[in-house]
């Protein structure tokens, strides 16, 4: 196969003065699934904005079909055929579908081709769906719908431009099982047509099953190009992280405790006000991992919001050691020895324009060893940071570096010492691992159990049936806001059986769901 | 990461930028001017060249480093309150109603009751744009722009028909503050009124409380990322209200001090622009509020520079304002030290790498 | 007092006086309305306005033309919007410093030309203007109600209206529009599909110029026929309420004015009831708190709408 | 502004130093009437009586005036300092005060027992009674083909202020003296720079009250009652200074506060060592301060009998024979 791209010796310093590419090199040829992997803030994303001319490179030089090339902005990237699927979604929320497709490329008409042509546009957009085989309303409005059709939409902006080398940067982080699997045949049949992709991702599952070939990046760098073929997960994770990466969880056997959370026919309605949770019921123990499958939008976040408080149960009631917790307002819960770790660390979880110290402070700062009247004790606070951070490997210049500028992982760390460190007796753990490097998705499950093992109850949310599968005792599953099965974690539980109640298409009885 | 270390590129950019200003200054004031270098010597230093002007510029400041404080607190709750000039005319009317109408109290309490009427006048002015924010998310912009067209034509209103000195001639006033309840000047020679000491005072307290407390630890998040502090458990809508009264009570207690300072009772039209002046220092300040005391001295110089430029040259009073925008602008451009930095950066970074030094980011 | 009111409620003249109140803000929030849609918030509008009424009026009776004059004005007034897009987006001057840079600026400089240009201070009024003509409508003039509703109006209140269609057409209906407000809302995501953020910024404030230089030509030569200084008072100012409270689109816009020009002319017919015993400032405040209790009520409303929610936390 | 004539004026070299006054202005020029007169009275001394002279704008923040008087002061430049308004009243006292060699010429107010302010004020309620004798002449006259036969007069004052409402006083006392069936209608504009509203407010005087005739007090923003007198085709009253030729024929008169005159007469008082420091004089219609505008436009387009109704009222003005109350006191 010929050789379609070359990086050589790429640098990148970031204006805030950090070094994301020290010098990386990396080759792709025509018609692969090119994998590119490495720890959080190794600089793939870096190094993918730069071949795609949103960033210059400090350093280095880019050969396309043999050519050096510039690319001064995505525009030049475009015209020569590249399209690129970001990270994080790249799309107007208050446009249409076909209008964020087709942005800055839209078919014209009338004079001086001045007005939008939306027949055509549509036309298109249709064309492109038949073609592709993805399912979207072009004329739905983008804040309005699904994460999954999200990333369609993002998929379909690529290939409208016709693109012929298509970058995707984590595109299965936020998509359910059964959508990524539709991402790959839709790859599959893009390579087929002589596509060629380069493909980032962390789940080293998905590598092993689309990629062709495989580079590894570490702290900006090029360590190793390989063939799939010739490889294995534990070589790429050795490689990528520097040691032996398990991945088998280890769990002590389960001493079950008192009830602490228990939920009594809980209702509760979306941000639009449809009803969302329908009549939900549950127990968790202490020393208790409670796994919550289910396709994402099927009333998860509802059911995670309405426990912390964060949305208001419109009936039932939820029980937290035998006490009624409806109605308390979110700081209120938070003091109950409550930890929740959000599925969205970005805006949630964590105050991105703030210090790591203001980050891991949230709980405490007004505990009275804490404060002094109205004052905060500074040195304490400090202290207590410092504590944490080290305990929980957060790695960072000191704790006065701002939140932002942590990686995926390194984030998630932070939120989950601040979680974590207060005990709770109760944690809930919505997508605890999403975006993060497999160095740190084994620190985070060996944190959970932990505090399952000292007798905490744990309520798991996952999209990642396999997480679910590894760290659960019980697991029950979501359906369509009703919670269709709860059944025991035996090693006779196969991940085909949940998935057909994740599906809809079985359903236990109602009795067992609410044991 | 190392922001200190770029500290002394900050302000290379700074005085950069004002002598880039001072350039483009000196180049209209040649083109208008006979007397140029009079004209420019006398805006650059005329300020500083009498006790008396440099406490014209302290007095100046004064009021400027309540509304900048004002505002830099609401600013840093991510509410854009321009209430400040409203909420000055209010404390000020209240602060002067307890200041006329309060009989027989010594000055040693009188003062403190005048200026916590003046408090508590700005705070519940400023309370209903905040109310209707934190209620029902109603454009704070809006309402604030809007109240303080009611604030000024209100309190004009009430001095005009209820609370005139039937003394006042053709422009109505209250009557005059006993002479023991005025801030005394420093001396006849250098009449900085105390006012200054208060503002120091006020920045002190602000900076503490935005810095050191947990409410200003509460009301920089909510500013930051108002979904992470709901997330850990503030109540936002408290504290966007508390934000905004305590923002409305800096304002009011710079009416009352502007009134006991300096024009002796409570006058009406007092106020042109202190509030929206001090959205500009809060801005040149970033919001921090040591910064509102450097961006109010500032732009109090160039004002008095502006002045002593129109008395003691030919160039005319418009000119002086014109003048000052562009230093205004030169001064908050970001792009000019932004650009020294980033040079920094890269030549440190490939020494960096070509030394193989290990990554400083994880 | 109140059969007074109603009479001219019904002869319609309220109307006539709710037009020409509602034209300059209209105008100026169009203009504020462009640059808000690319993330631009213009608050430079009242010394835009102030620089275009006097350098329409300047040249319009200079030239004898009105048609010249008013070109001038929006080009003078484009023109200034690009140093303001220079400051802001070049040298990264806050946009809040440089709109009220650009305020300060606009009431100084204008003062300051019309002494070197013309020697006089504070006002201006040629002797012979050619003012913005007044649109009278054959037959339909001679109509009793119709008449007073359609015809005799000036250009520029058609203009005002014009405008309205023509910034929805635009932002709606053409490519261009469209990444205006793409790169409002998501300036990465227009970034990464090589759309140029920055020039169409430039582009979008330059606009804002038109629209607000349309809106100063009306006021020094439609409205009347002389410049003041800073004759705009505070016109700038509710424009840019207008945009907020307008929802950030043309017809929301177009809303605003209505309300904000309504409460003017109430004001005005109110004032001018002889003996009444309301206080002058309590008619004045009218368009303010009204203004207030439009916002209020809207945001109640939009509030309804939504459920008690953290804000959807999907990554951008 | 601003502008120093120092080389004009051409008499009074010869011996020692040329006499300077200063002229504080606690506004901006620019209102074509009030400060402006002043500054033309000024400006008249530099050219006949051979003063220097220099005029500092203070600008409309109160909070700036007493600190750029006092510079101006210390400077020590000045023979003599022009300043006025009641709303420097106490500013000025309190800096002659302090300051007991530098001389002052406090207009529009009274400071009276100071060495050394000598001061002179205007009763715009006697200007403005002329004022609304003149309108109401002007609504009942069957002579002027645009007035109405409603007995409906107009007022535009800049805010709602007592300086504004002494001149709004004066105008109905002046109006009902004519006749008691004259109904005044008055409006506000809020400000003294909103021209197109004041023009709006006129209109709809004009329109729905039947106001034939409108008197306005608003400085710069006046200029828009003007128009809107001149675009109706009906009447208008100017304020300050003589603004007649505005709109000739709709501009019938103004009501002058003689500032000029009385500024270059105090002047000349001073440079011939007279002016009598330590008093206040006040200018009414017998002194020359205040009074009608009546020149050619004047005599072209009101009409004979009007004109001598308004000299009969003057002189009994004049003689005491009419006493107008003024709201200032
Ligand atoms: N715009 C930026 N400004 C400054 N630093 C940045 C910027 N974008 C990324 N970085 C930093 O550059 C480094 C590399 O980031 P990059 O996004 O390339 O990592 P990544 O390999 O994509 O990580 P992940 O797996 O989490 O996506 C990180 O330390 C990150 O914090
Ligand atoms: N302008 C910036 N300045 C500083 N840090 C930045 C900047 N832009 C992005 N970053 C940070 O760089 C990091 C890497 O960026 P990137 O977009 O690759 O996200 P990430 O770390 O991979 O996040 P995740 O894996 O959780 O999705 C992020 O933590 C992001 O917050
Ligand atoms: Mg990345
Ligand atoms: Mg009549």
């Amino acid at each position: 196969m010929t050789v379609l791209l070359e990086m050589r010796d790429i640098h990148k310093t970031y204006p805030n003065g950090t070094i994301a590419n020290r010098g990386v090199n990396l080759e792709v040829r025509e018609g692969e699934i090119h994998a590119l992997v490495g720890e959080n803030g190794a600089g793939k994303s870096t190094l993918m904005k730069i071949l795609f001319g949103l960033e210059a490179p400090t350093q280095g030089e880019i050969y396309y079909k043999g050519e050096p090339v510039q690319f001064h902005g995505p525009r030049d990237a475009i015209q020569h055929g590249l399209g690129m699927v970001h990270q994080h979604f790249m799309l107007a929320p208050s446009l249409t579908v076909s209008e964020n497709i087709v942005l800055g490329d839209e078919p014209r008409k009338g004079p001086l081709h001045m007005f939008r042509d939306r027949n055509k546009e549509l036309e298109d957009i249709n064309q492109l769906i038949k073609d592709f085989g993805l399912k979207l309303d072009p004329k739905a409005v983008v804040e309005s719908i699904s994460v999954g059709q999200k990333q369609r939409v993002e998929i379909l902006k690529v290939l409208f431009r016709g693109a012929k080398l298509i970058i995707l940067d984590e595109p299965t982080a936020v998509l359910t099982p059964q959508e990524t699997d539709e991402l790959f045949d839709s790859l599959k049949t893009l390579v087929e047509q002589k596509y060629t992709i380069i493909f980032i991702t962390h789940k080293l599952r998905e590598v092993m099953e689309i990629s062709d070939r495989i580079t590894v990046l570490k702290a900006g760098k090029t360590i190793q190009t390989l063939e799939t073929k010739d490889t294995s997960q534990e070589e790429i994770s050795r490689l990528m992280v520097g040691r032996d990466v398990l991945f088998r969880v280890e769990k002590q056997e389960q001493v079950l405790r008192d009830m602490v959370l228990e939920l009594n026919h809980v209702n509760a309605v979306d941000d639009k006000g449809v009803a969302m949770l329908k009549d939900v019921s549950l127990k968790v123990h202490g020393g208790e991992i409670f796994g919550i499958a289910g396709v994402e939008g099927n009333g998860q976040r509802e059911l995670v919001e309405v426990i912390t408080g964060m949305r208001k149960a419109t009936g039932g009631e939820i029980l937290y050691f035998n006490e009624n917790i409806i109605g308390k307002s979110i700081g209120e819960i938070r003091n109950l020895k409550i930890g929740h770790i959000p599925e969205d660390r970005q805006t949630t979880g964590a105050c991105l324009t703030s210090t790591i110290e203001e980050n891991l402070i949230l709980d405490v700062y007004d505990h009275p060893e804490f404060r002094f009247g109205p004052f905060m004790k500074h040195k304490r606070l400090k202290e207590f940071a410092q504590v944490l951070m080290k305990t929980f490997d957060v790695r960072a210049d000191s704790g006065e570096t701002l939140a932002g500028s942590l990686s995926g992982g390194n984030l998630q760390k932070v939120v989950i010492a601040r979680e974590l460190a207060k005990n709770p007796k109760l944690l809930i753990a919505s997508q605890p691992t999403r975006g993060v490097d497999i160095g740190a998705i084994e620190f985070i499950h060996r944190e959970i159990i932990k505090k399952r093992d000292q007798g905490a109850a744990v309520l798991l949310v996952s999209a990642e049936l396999s997480e679910i599968m590894s760290l659960s005792d019980r697991i029950g599953v979501l359906y369509n806001g009703e919670l269709v099965a709860v059944l025991d974690n035996t090693p006779d539980l196969t991940e085909q059986e949940i998935g057909y109640y994740m599906l809809g298409i079985k359903k236990a009885k109602q009795e067992a769901a609410s044991q | 990461m190392n922001n200190k270390r770029f500290l002394y590129l900050d302000l290379v950019g700074i005085i950069g930028s004002v002598v880039l200003a001072v350039l483009c200054g000196f180049a209209i004031i040649l083109l208008v001017s006979d007397e140029p270098i009079n004209a420019i010597s006398s805006f650059l230093l005329g300020p500083f060249s009498s006790p008396f002007n440099i406490s014209t510029i302290i007095n100046k400041a004064t009021p400027l480093i309540f509304t900048g404080l004002s505002l830099a607190v609401v600013f840093q709750t991510n509410v854009f309150s321009m209430g400040a000039e409203g909420q000055l005319y209010v404390g000020g009317f209240v602060g002067a109603l307890a200041a006329v109408y309060i009989p027989g109290l010594s000055p040693w309490i009188h003062i403190p009751v005048i200026l916590a009427a003046a408090l508590a006048g700005g705070a519940l002015f400023g309370a209903i744009p905040g109310y209707l924010k934190a209620k029902w998310n109603a454009n704070e912009v809006v309402t604030t722009l809007m109240l303080n067209y009611v604030a000024i034509i209100m309190t004009s209103y009430l001095v005009n028909n209820v609370f005139k000195d039937p003394k006042s001639g053709g422009f109505a006033r209250m009557k005059f503050f006993d002479k023991d309840l005025l801030l005394p000047k420093i001396s006849g020679s250098f009449p900085v009124h105390y006012g200054i000491f208060i503002a120091i005072i006020a920045t002190v307290i602000i900076y503490l409380l935005m810095y050191k407390t947990r409410l200003g630890y509460e009301m920089r998040l909510v500013g930051k990322n108002d979904t992470f502090a709901k997330y850990g458990g503030i109540n936002t809508k408290k504290i966007i209200v508390y934000s905004v009264m305590i923002s409305g009570a800096l304002a009011g207690l710079g009416g009352i001090v502007e009134l006991m300072g300096i024009h002796g009772t409570y006058k009406d039209s007092f106020s042109i622009n202190l509030g929206f002046d001090g959205i500009i220092i809060a801005l040149l300040a970033r919001n921090n509020p040591l910064g509102v005391v450097l961006s109010a001295f500032f732009y109090a110089y160039l004002q008095v520079g502006g002045q002593v430029m129109q008395a003691e040259s030919d160039v005319s009073r418009e000119l002086a304002v014109i003048i000052q925008c562009l230093l205004v602008l030169f001064v908050s451009a970001q792009a000019v030290f932004n650009y020294l930095k980033q040079r920094a950066i890269l030549k440190q970074s490939k020494k960096n790498t070509s030394e193989g030094v290990k990554a400083d980011v994880v | 007092m109140w059969s007074n009111l109603w009479a001219q409620i019904a002869d319609l003249t309220i109307v006539v006086v709710l037009l020409r109140s509602m034209t300059p803000i209209l105008l100026a929030a169009l203009g504020g309305l462009i640059s808000d849609v690319t993330g631009v918030t213009n608050i430079g509008l009242e010394g835009q306005m102030l620089v275009a009424a006097f350098s329409s009026i300047a040249v319009g009776s200079a030239t004898g033309s009105w048609f010249i004059g008013v070109l001038c004005g929006v080009l003078i007034c484009v023109a200034l919007s690009y140093v303001m897009a220079f400051f802001h987006l070049r040298l990264g001057v806050d946009v809040i410093i440089t709109g009220f840079a650009i305020n300060t600026f606009g009431s100084g400089v204008t003062v300051f030309l019309m002494n070197k240009i013309f020697n006089v201070t504070g006002s201006y009024n040629p002797e012979h203007l050619d003012k913005i003509p007044t649109i009278n409508i054959p037959f339909i003039e001679d109509i009793p109600f119709l008449g007073k509703l359609l015809s005799g109006h000036s250009l520029m209140v058609w203009i005002g209206l014009l405008s309205v269609v023509f910034c929805f057409y635009m932002l709606y209906r053409t490519p261009y529009g469209v990444h205006l407000r793409a790169i409002g809302e998501a300036p990465q995501s227009a970034r990464s599909l090589g759309i140029p953020v920055k020039r169409l910024q430039y582009s979008s404030l330059a606009w804002s110029g038109v629209f607000v230089g349309l809106a100063g030509a009306f006021m020094s030569m439609g409205m009347t026929s002389m410049f003041v200084k800073d004759m705009t008072a505070g016109t700038g100012f509710l424009a840019l309420a207008v945009v907020l409270l307008g929802n950030r689109n043309p017809v929301g816009i177009l809303v605003g004015s209505l309300i904000f020009g309504l409460a003017k002319a109430l004001e005005t017919l109110l004032q001018t009831i002889p003996n009444s015993p309301v206080p002058s400032q309590f008619v004045q405040i009218l368009p303010y708190v009204v203004t207030i209790l439009a916002l209020v009520v809207y945001a109640i409303r939009r509030h309804g709408k939504q459920t008690d929610s953290l804000g959807t936390a999907s990554a951008k | 502004g601003g502008n120093s004539d120092k080389n004009a004026g051409s008499s009074g070299d010869g011996a020692g130093k040329k006499l300077s006054v200063g002229y504080y202005v606690n506004a901006t020029l620019g209102d074509k009437s009030f400060f402006d007169s002043v500054k033309r009275g000024v400006d008249q001394a530099v050219s006949d009586l051979g003063f220097e002279a220099k005029t500092i704008e203070g600008g409309t923040n109160q909070g700036d005036w007493a600190a750029g008087l006092e510079s101006m002061i210390s400077s020590k430049k000045y023979d003599v300092i022009l300043v006025g308004t009641s709303q420097m009243t106490e500013i000025v006292k309190d800096l002659a005060q302090k300051y007991p060699d530098q001389k002052f010429i406090f207009f529009d107010d009274a400071i009276k027992d100071m060495p050394n302010v000598y001061s002179m004020t205007y009763s715009q309620s006697e200007g403005s009674f002329l004022a609304g004798a003149f309108a109401a002449y002007v609504t009942t006259s069957t002579e002027l083909k645009a007035s109405n036969p409603d007995k409906v007069i107009g007022f535009v004052g800049g805010q709602d202020i007592p300086i504004i409402n002494d001149f709004k006083s004066g105008y109905e006392q002046g109006a009902q003296y004519v006749d008691k069936d004259i109904k005044v209608v008055s409006s506000y504009i809020g400000n003294f720079a909103d021209a197109p509203k004041a023009k709006e407010l006129a209109l709809a005087q004009y329109n729905s009250q039947k106001a034939d005739i409108v008197y306005q007090v608003a400085a710069a923003a006046g200029l828009g009652v003007l128009e809107a007198g001149n675009e109706k085709g009906l009447y208008t009253i100017g304020v300050d200074s003589n603004q007649n030729g505005l709109y000739p024929g709709s501009v019938l008169s103004s009501m002058m506060k003689n500032l000029d005159t009385s500024t270059v007469r105090a002047l000349q008082m001073f440079k011939d060592n007279k002016l009598p420091f330590g008093q206040l004089e006040v200018l009414g219609v017998k002194e020359g301060g205040v009074g009608l505008a009546e020149d050619d436009n004047y005599n072209k387009y009101v009409p004979q009998t009007i004109r001598d109704n308004m000299e009969q009222i003057t002189q009994k003005l004049k003689s005491g024979e009419i006493k107008v109350k003024s709201t200032l006191e």
